[in-house]
């Protein structure tokens, strides 16, 4: 896996970050609402899953499980238990954490390929789940998630509202991975994927570090899933399904693999591209996506942000 | 406190049906810098395994400090303070130097599960790392990448790592292993600095280097101790003399 | 150096070489010659080019230039593989081992290049150590013990041309001796041997001609007459 | 007072996975056709547009197109939504943004019941119809008894629920019925068990590759000619894709079928000469519901929500695919309904020539009737 | 007799039906066994070859009249050709990194070939006729057994074994197990390591089109069929213990067992019983059934 060299960027991070904060808070006035708020769930989803990917080494097969499972808890605790949605997000994103506790228990045992291989089994067992409780409405999906009023006040119907509300919610979650990256517990995570009996013999106990990164990662992933059943007031098989784990690592590929912003940029990449060539192309949706995988691994194996970042640092050297 | 610092009774390692290691029982003196050495295969690396815990003994006690480890998981032997270099170098190839040199310092904060902590929270341990890496003459290398250095330079950085821990004892695995002679020399005086205060637990190739640091030395053969004793002493041992030097005088074996 | 009236044919003469890993310049001109039953050093401190040099040989870096000449024919355009069939036998510094095959199967998958190539026996005879652990696999072998295989293996495949990088390497006294015993024997038998050694003492016997690298250039070549001579000047340079 | 003066359709379908055959392109030719006949014929004197996505079955994919249509491009109308949990999560978006969804595609009942609305149209068929229709037909020749093999998901069960209640009404017997995983490919387990069972009719509750690949092992297993098999679900393009030779004598209900007559015909060849397939009956009605969208709204004089429902449910519908259709207040929009036999191979003396219509099930029985209807908007 | 309200009559021939499909699992995770131990790339287009197979063998029939008993051959070859033509062209970039990205590239290539084969001939798929010679079936008392079912076991089982036997236990199986490792180390030993690499990718692209022509007859051939059977016969593989050759042909069959008993005892379950044993396998021996640690 190409790690990221320390880049040299000319911008320093605190100017870019504040910058691209304040670029999202104006965002919704050019760009469709609904769209963003998409556009963020599946940037939170992606980062989220870089954290494990990018700066843990560990390839998860099977994220989709989190997704999807913190979105139809969060749906059903909103539409059938009737709590507000603030509440409905957290217990998502709690349902998303324990179940990322019982995978990462099962899976850190094993490295590599058939660290990725269990927990896409284990997620297939969710999807099998998912699609025979009564509860979730099967293949209808859970339909007909209201809204309702943050904190009881705040009427989440209008889309203003709701994007704040996503954005805020991208924000921490982004905040968050940005920390854990650049946390004492980040670095041993990057010695870990370095160099692991190195590691071990340095006397840190490495599946500890393994899972809590990992129920960090299925957390933020469940907080995302929560949120977009909040945007779409639905849930649905797909966002359990295997498609979606496997489009989650294309969209950090394609935005660059352990890079902080790539995967907001990749899945923005592919949001945007799904958006724009469902009206256009028909068919060759899959064809068109099937390409970018191919020229991204041949061509651009460290991604738009990596690629960014490669050529400011050959910039910087010159 | 008792005088010998690791001990190990009966130590036996089977690998389906072969013995790697038989009924060795090997007491390393406090403070003392100790050789293993023996012909290939021997079973000096298993050893090492066996100690650190990073294979489970078939037979035997380990005992480590007056206390029995022979069952610990292999990161809580190291947090005992006994820990263990590589045969091949090991470090974390891209982090920094100074990196490399943090993670082991960072145990002691206590902080390593904070995810929620800014890495700046860890710039109180530079200073320390700075007098490591100067301990091992490496401050102009801090900020470089380590997987750019040269090979005998990741070697003082693995050490220079291992002491962070300030470990009571440090099995080294052939340390000047694919070394020039100038970096042997530097790795040499290294070890012989970083030994005050700590014991020692080498195995080593290089008998210029066993005969320059050790102050006792034990010869392995095929899994069993040969001889033990001090320099003088087992390079006149005739066995020992016939089984791992090939020859009767133990100069020849020097580099 | 290089004598016109070298008596010995030549089996090896590399020109100006380069070579780079990616962007990285490693090698800049080697120029170097060893003719047939000669033993050659290449000296120089950690990461001066000598595996380098080796690996460009067989066209295991990244890109190179230069001129290859193997028995009077250029091969710097000839894939890796076919480098075998001109009779060349490598021992990489990692050893490279297959872990999933056995000893044994390790010892047998060369192809056999040429005649005169070791039997199984005379190769247990010489490494008892494999013997004992035949079927053992490959990774499974102490570090000692891998040494001798990947020494071995090249043995057996009859290449006359052997590219020995650090094989001493990790190995007791004992066998180091016995390796220097076998490369003299090989010498007589006609083998053209390159050795890459950290381990002077063991090289400076054996070999016929020393070649001094420095960044990727050689500084100076020694011959073994000259070599009492130049020892101060070594010991300056390489700490030997 | 049509808002912007255009009247906007959106088709919003799967161009690409699963259903793309039946819907799909098909359906946005259909859209195309509708809109084109009704300008040539009409005159209206607003500008129609149409727009189309593909929703890849994605719920959530459909959900955003559909607010982004309503919400940003002025979308009067998002039509076809083929797949259940797509159609749901539009049809509440259209009521939340009041606009219309006509639905060609999906075949849930939940959509006229539970959930329904009084923006939707659900236009073509059900399940209720299809298992209905075939169900009572096959036990009322005499296949009495029925195993079912059903899709273990909420759509299978259904339609094994609604068949089963509709062979027991009819006198038969329901054996028993194994539940396969979604999708499946290899059916040949399951048919053994239905082979077991003894039955005369193997009822199949499940859908596309499912039912065909089951069929087809059926008579690889010799269990076709012993024991019928009642397709619950199928279109035109499963006979097509699985040849005469292995569905012939299959009893299957449709909602269309293009050589019925002069006016079927005359459509489904333009229809053909374009796609180079035969329409479906949700390309065909697809076409109608369009076409009879757009008179409502000339009618009504506006594009408003309310008053075009209101036009649409009291115009009945006259055309090639429906003659004296109504939409009901639940949405169902009822007309006649076709069993269907699929001819021997023998028997068809041209390309797509493959069923004999074998009974014309009329509007008032062909759907569930309004008293049994859950829907809230149904008077009782 | 019954077992546990099972009559053994049925259970017979569930476990035959088993058997059948195990066939089909061991030939297809075979390939992906060969293609991950040689190359580590994790072939996920596997699914549409073995789709191509199928659809080369029902055009093969349909436009040139080709009948299947030279598609069986021709088919393969085709494919393997095409594999060759990728393996020279992309996945020759990509083994000096991780796994990951092979297993993408292949992903995405599988995306492409069932996007175009989709748009080419819709979803519905195609019917191909079971051969005239081996039509019919036998009465075995307990069922009716298609011929056809029959011959797909024999020549599954005697490709897999007749793979295995080359691969096991001829030297071009030691040549294929040290390239794995170290593909540099072994072209410095003189074997010609890039064509033995395209080779066996082609050989194991072209089991899949095997399969792929075996199952025309017994499924619907449309453009899907591979990809949801891909990732069962995945987790076959990681059951088996990746790249081991006997572990996918042993597991492959085992598991079309299993499989078909849960069909008989708790259907709802086929589908995930697969990857419910892949999880206990892996928990308790983490290379896998044959794999070695
Ligand atoms: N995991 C294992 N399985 C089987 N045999 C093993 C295993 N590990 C080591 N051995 C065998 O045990 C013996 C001792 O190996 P060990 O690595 O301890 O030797 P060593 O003394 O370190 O030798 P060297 O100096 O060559 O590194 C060797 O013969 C080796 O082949
Ligand atoms: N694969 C590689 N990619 C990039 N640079 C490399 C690679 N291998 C070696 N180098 C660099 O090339 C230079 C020469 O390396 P080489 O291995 O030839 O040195 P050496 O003289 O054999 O020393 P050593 O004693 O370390 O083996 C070193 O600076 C090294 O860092
Ligand atoms: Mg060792
Ligand atoms: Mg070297």
């Amino acid at each position: 896996m190409s790690t990221p060299s320390q880049t040299t960027t000319l911008i320093k991070p605190e100017v870019l970050y504040t910058g691209l904060f304040i670029v999202g808070l104006i965002a919704p006035f050019a760009i469709y609402p609904t769209f963003l708020m998409k556009l963020f769930c599946f940037a939170l989803f992606a980062c989220a899953f870089n954290l494990l990917l990018g700066f843990a080494g560990l390839l998860s097969f099977g994220h989709a499980a989190f997704l999807g499972t913190a979105g139809y808890v969060c749906g059903l605790m909103v539409r059938d238990v009737g709590v507000t949605p603030e509440i409905g997000i957290l217990a998502g994103t709690v349902a998303a954490g324990l179940l990322g506790w019982v995978f990462g228990v099962l899976a850190i045992r094993r490295t590599g390929i058939y660290f990725a291989m269990i927990t896409l089994a284990l997620a297939q067992m969710v999807y099998f789940i998912v699609l025979q409780v009564k509860a979730t409405g099967g293949e209808d999906g859970l339909q007909g998630v209201p809204r309702g009023h943050l904190f009881g006040v705040v009427d989440l119907s209008d889309n203003m509202a709701m994007y704040y509300l996503v954005y805020a919610v991208f924000s921490v979650g982004f905040f968050i991975i940005y920390r854990t990256i650049h946390s004492p517990f980040g670095q041993i995570l990057k010695a870990i994927r370095e160099n692991e009996p190195r590691a071990i013999s340095l006397g840190y106990d490495v599946s500890r570090f393994k899972l809590t990164a990992f129920i960090i990662s299925a957390s933020l992933a469940g907080l995302a899933g929560a949120t977009k059943t909040l945007i779409f007031q639905l849930a649905s098989l797909s966002d359990v399904h295997w498609h979606t784990s496997g489009e989650v690592v294309l969209m950090t590929l394609l935005g660059g693999l352990g890079t902080i912003l790539g995967p907001a940029v990749g899945s923005a990449t592919i949001i945007t591209l799904q958006n724009e060539l469902a009206d256009k192309v028909g068919s060759w949706v899959t064809v068109i996506m099937g390409s970018i995988f191919v020229l991204c691994v041949l061509a651009f194996r460290r991604g738009i942000v990596g690629e960014i970042q490669a050529l400011i640092h050959r910039a910087g050297i010159r | 406190m008792s005088e010998f610092i690791l001990e190990t009774a009966g130590l036996t390692k089977e690998f389906k049906g072969f013995a790697a290691v038989s009924n060795v029982d090997l007491k390393v003196r406090r403070g003392h810098i100790h050789a293993l050495i023996g012909p290939n295969g021997a079973g000096k690396t298993t050893v090492f395994n066996l100690l650190t815990k990073f294979l489970p003994p078939t037979r035997g006690s380990i005992t480590f400090d007056g206390q029995d480890i022979t069952r610990e998981a292999p990161a809580a032997t190291a947090r005992r303070g006994l820990v263990r270099s590589f045969q091949i170098s090991a470090t974390f190839p891209h982090l920094s130097v100074m990196e490399n040199v943090r993670i082991g310092l960072q145990r002691k904060l206590g902080t390593e599960f904070h995810f929620w902590r800014s890495e700046k929270s860890l710039n109180v341990l530079n200073d320390r790392a700075m007098e490591l890496l100067e301990a091992v003459d490496l401050t102009q290398f801090a900020d470089t990448v380590t997987a750019e250095m040269p090979y005998g330079r990741k070697r003082a950085l693995e050490i220079a790592t291992t002491l962070a821990l300030e470990p009571t004892m440090m099995l080294l695995d052939e340390p000047t292993q694919g070394m020039g002679q100038e970096d042997i020399g530097r790795v040499v005086e290294l070890i012989r600095k970083v030994s005050a205060n700590r014991t020692i637990l080498m195995v080593e190739h290089n008998l210029s280097v066993v005969a320059n640091l050790c102050d006792r030395i034990t010869v392995l053969q095929r899994g069993s101790i040969l001889a033990e004793g001090p320099y003088e002493e087992v390079s006149k041992n005739p066995q020992v003399l016939e089984a791992y030097v090939g020859s009767s005088d133990m100069n020849d074996a020097h580099h | 150096m290089t004598s016109a009236f070298d008596p010995k044919p030549e089996m090896l003469r590399i020109s100006d070489l380069h070579a780079f890993y990616g962007e990285s310049h490693i090698l800049h001109g080697i120029d170097l010659h060893v003719g047939r039953g000669e033993c050659i050093t290449l000296l120089g401190r950690n990461g001066s080019g000598r595996s380098t040099t080796l690996k460009s040989i067989l066209g295991l870096v990244g890109r190179r230039s230069g001129s290859i000449m193997v028995n009077g024919k250029d091969v710097i355009a000839e894939p890796t593989h076919r480098m075998a069939r001109h009779g060349i036998g490598y021992v990489p510094e990692e050893r490279a081992i297959f872990a999933s095959l056995s000893t044994e199967e390790n010892l047998m998958l060369p192809p056999q290049v040429a005649s005169g190539g070791m039997s199984l026996d005379e190769i247990y005879r010489m490494f008892p150590n494999l013997l004992e652990r035949r079927s053992s696999p490959g990774t499974k072998l102490s570090g000692g013990e891998q040494q001798m295989l990947a020494m071995a293996r090249v043995l057996r495949t009859g290449a006359k041309l052997l590219l020995l990088d650090e094989i001493t390497e990790g190995l007791a006294p004992v066998i180091v001796k016995k390796l220097g015993e076998v490369i003299v024997e090989l010498k007589k038998r006609g083998f053209t041997i390159i050795l890459v050694e950290q381990n002077f003492r063991f090289a400076a016997p054996l070999a016929d001609r020393h070649y001094v690298l420095e960044h990727g250039e050689i500084i100076a070549t020694i011959s073994k007459e000259e070599l009492p001579g130049r020892l101060d000047w070594l010991h300056q340079t390489l700490g030997v | 007072q049509i808002s912007g003066g255009v009247v906007k359709i959106g088709v919003l379908t799967d161009l690409s996975g699963t259903y793309s055959d039946l819907a799909g392109s098909g359906a946005v030719l259909a859209t195309k056709m509708a809109i084109d006949d009704f300008i040539a014929k009409e005159k209206p004197d607003f500008k129609i547009e149409m727009v189309s996505a593909d929703h890849q079955n994605k719920a959530d994919i459909a959900s955003n197109k559909a607010r982004e249509w309503f919400e940003r491009e002025g979308v009067d109308t998002a039509t076809e939504l083929v797949t259940t949990s797509v159609a749901l999560a539009v049809m509440k978006i259209a009521k939340e943004k009041d606009r219309i969804a006509l639905m060609s595609g999906p075949a849930s009942t939940p959509i006229t019941n539970e959930q329904c609305n009084d923006v939707t149209v659900h236009y073509t068929y059900d399940t209720y119809a299809l298992a209905n229709g075939t169900a009572k037909a096959v036990t009322k020749q005499g296949g009495k008894n029925w195993f079912f093999l059903t899709a273990d998901y909420a759509f299978g069960q259904a339609l094994e629920k609604d068949a089963s209640a509709v062979v027991t009404a009819n006198g038969g017997k329901v054996l028993g019925s194994v539940r396969h995983p979604f999708p499946g490919s290899d059916f040949s387990s399951f048919l053994l068990k239905a082979q077991a069972s003894g039955a005369q009719v193997i009822g199949l509750a499940n859908a596309g590759a499912d039912t065909t690949n089951a069929i087809k092992q059926a008579a690889e297993f010799g269990i076709t000619p012993t024991q019928a098999l009642a397709g619950l679900l199928m279109f035109i393009t499963d006979i097509h894709s699985l040849g005469l030779k292995t569905t012939q004598g299959m009893y299957l209900t449709e909602g269309f079928y293009w050589d019925l007559n002069e006016e079927t015909r005359a459509w489904s060849k333009r229809f053909f000469g374009v796609q180079k397939k035969m329409p479906t009956m949700v390309q065909a009605g697809q076409y109608s519901s369009v076409y009879h969208y757009l008179k409502a709204v000339k009618a009504a004089g506006s594009d408003d929500t309310k008053k075009v429902m209101t036009q649409m449910k009291k115009m009945p519908i006259n055309d090639f695919f429906a003659k004296n259709g109504q939409i009901r207040e639940d949405g169902r929009m009822v007309h006649d309904m076709y069993l269907m036999q699929v001819k021997k191979p023998a028997e068809s003396k041209y390309p797509w020539d493959y069923y004999n219509v074998r009974q014309v099930i009329p509007a008032a029985e062909a759907f569930q009737p309004l008293s049994q209807s859950r829907c809230p908007l149904v008077k009782k | 007799m019954e077992i546990l309200g099972v009559p053994t009559a049925l259970l017979g021939s569930q476990l035959l039906v088993g058997l059948i499909n195990g066939s089909f699992y061991a030939i297809l995770s075979l390939g992906l066994a060969i293609i991950f131990g040689l190359l580590n790339i994790i072939n996920f287009a596997h699914g549409a070859q073995y789709m191509m197979g199928a659809f080369i063998a029902w055009l093969a029939l349909t436009r040139f009249e080709i009948n299947y008993w030279v598609a069986l051959i021709a088919a393969p070859l085709l494919v393997g050709l095409f594999g060759v033509i990728l393996e020279r062209t992309m996945l020759r970039k990509l083994y000096k990194l991780d796994h990951l990205y092979g297993l993408l590239l292949t992903f995405g290539l599988a995306l492409i070939i069932e996007g175009i084969f989709r748009d080419q001939f819709g979803i519905s798929g195609e019917s191909y006729e079971v051969p005239e010679a081996l039509s019919g079936g036998i009465h075995l008392g307990f069922m009716f057994l298609p011929i056809y079912r029959a011959w797909v076991v024999v020549a599954a089982l005697t490709v897999c074994f007749g793979t295995w036997f080359m691969i096991e236990k001829t030297k071009l199986g030691a040549y294929l197990r040290a390239g794995t490792e170290n593909p540099q180390i072994v072209q410095a030993l003189g074997i010609n390591v890039p064509l033995l690499i395209t080779f066996t990718y082609g050989y194991g692209v072209a089991l899949a089109a095997f399969a792929g022509v075996l199952a025309a007859p017994v499924f619907q051939v449309n453009p899907l069929m591979g990809s949801n059977l891909i990732i069962v016969v995945f987790a076959v593989v990681v059951i088996g213990g990746m790249g081991s050759i006997l572990g996918s042909i042993v597991t492959g069959i085992g598991l079309g067992l299993v499989e078909g008993l849960t069909k008989v005892f708790y259907p709802e379950a086929s589908a995930v019983v697969v990857f419910v044993i892949m999880v206990i396998v892996l928990l308790v021996r983490p290379a896998g059934l044959f794999g070695k640690a």
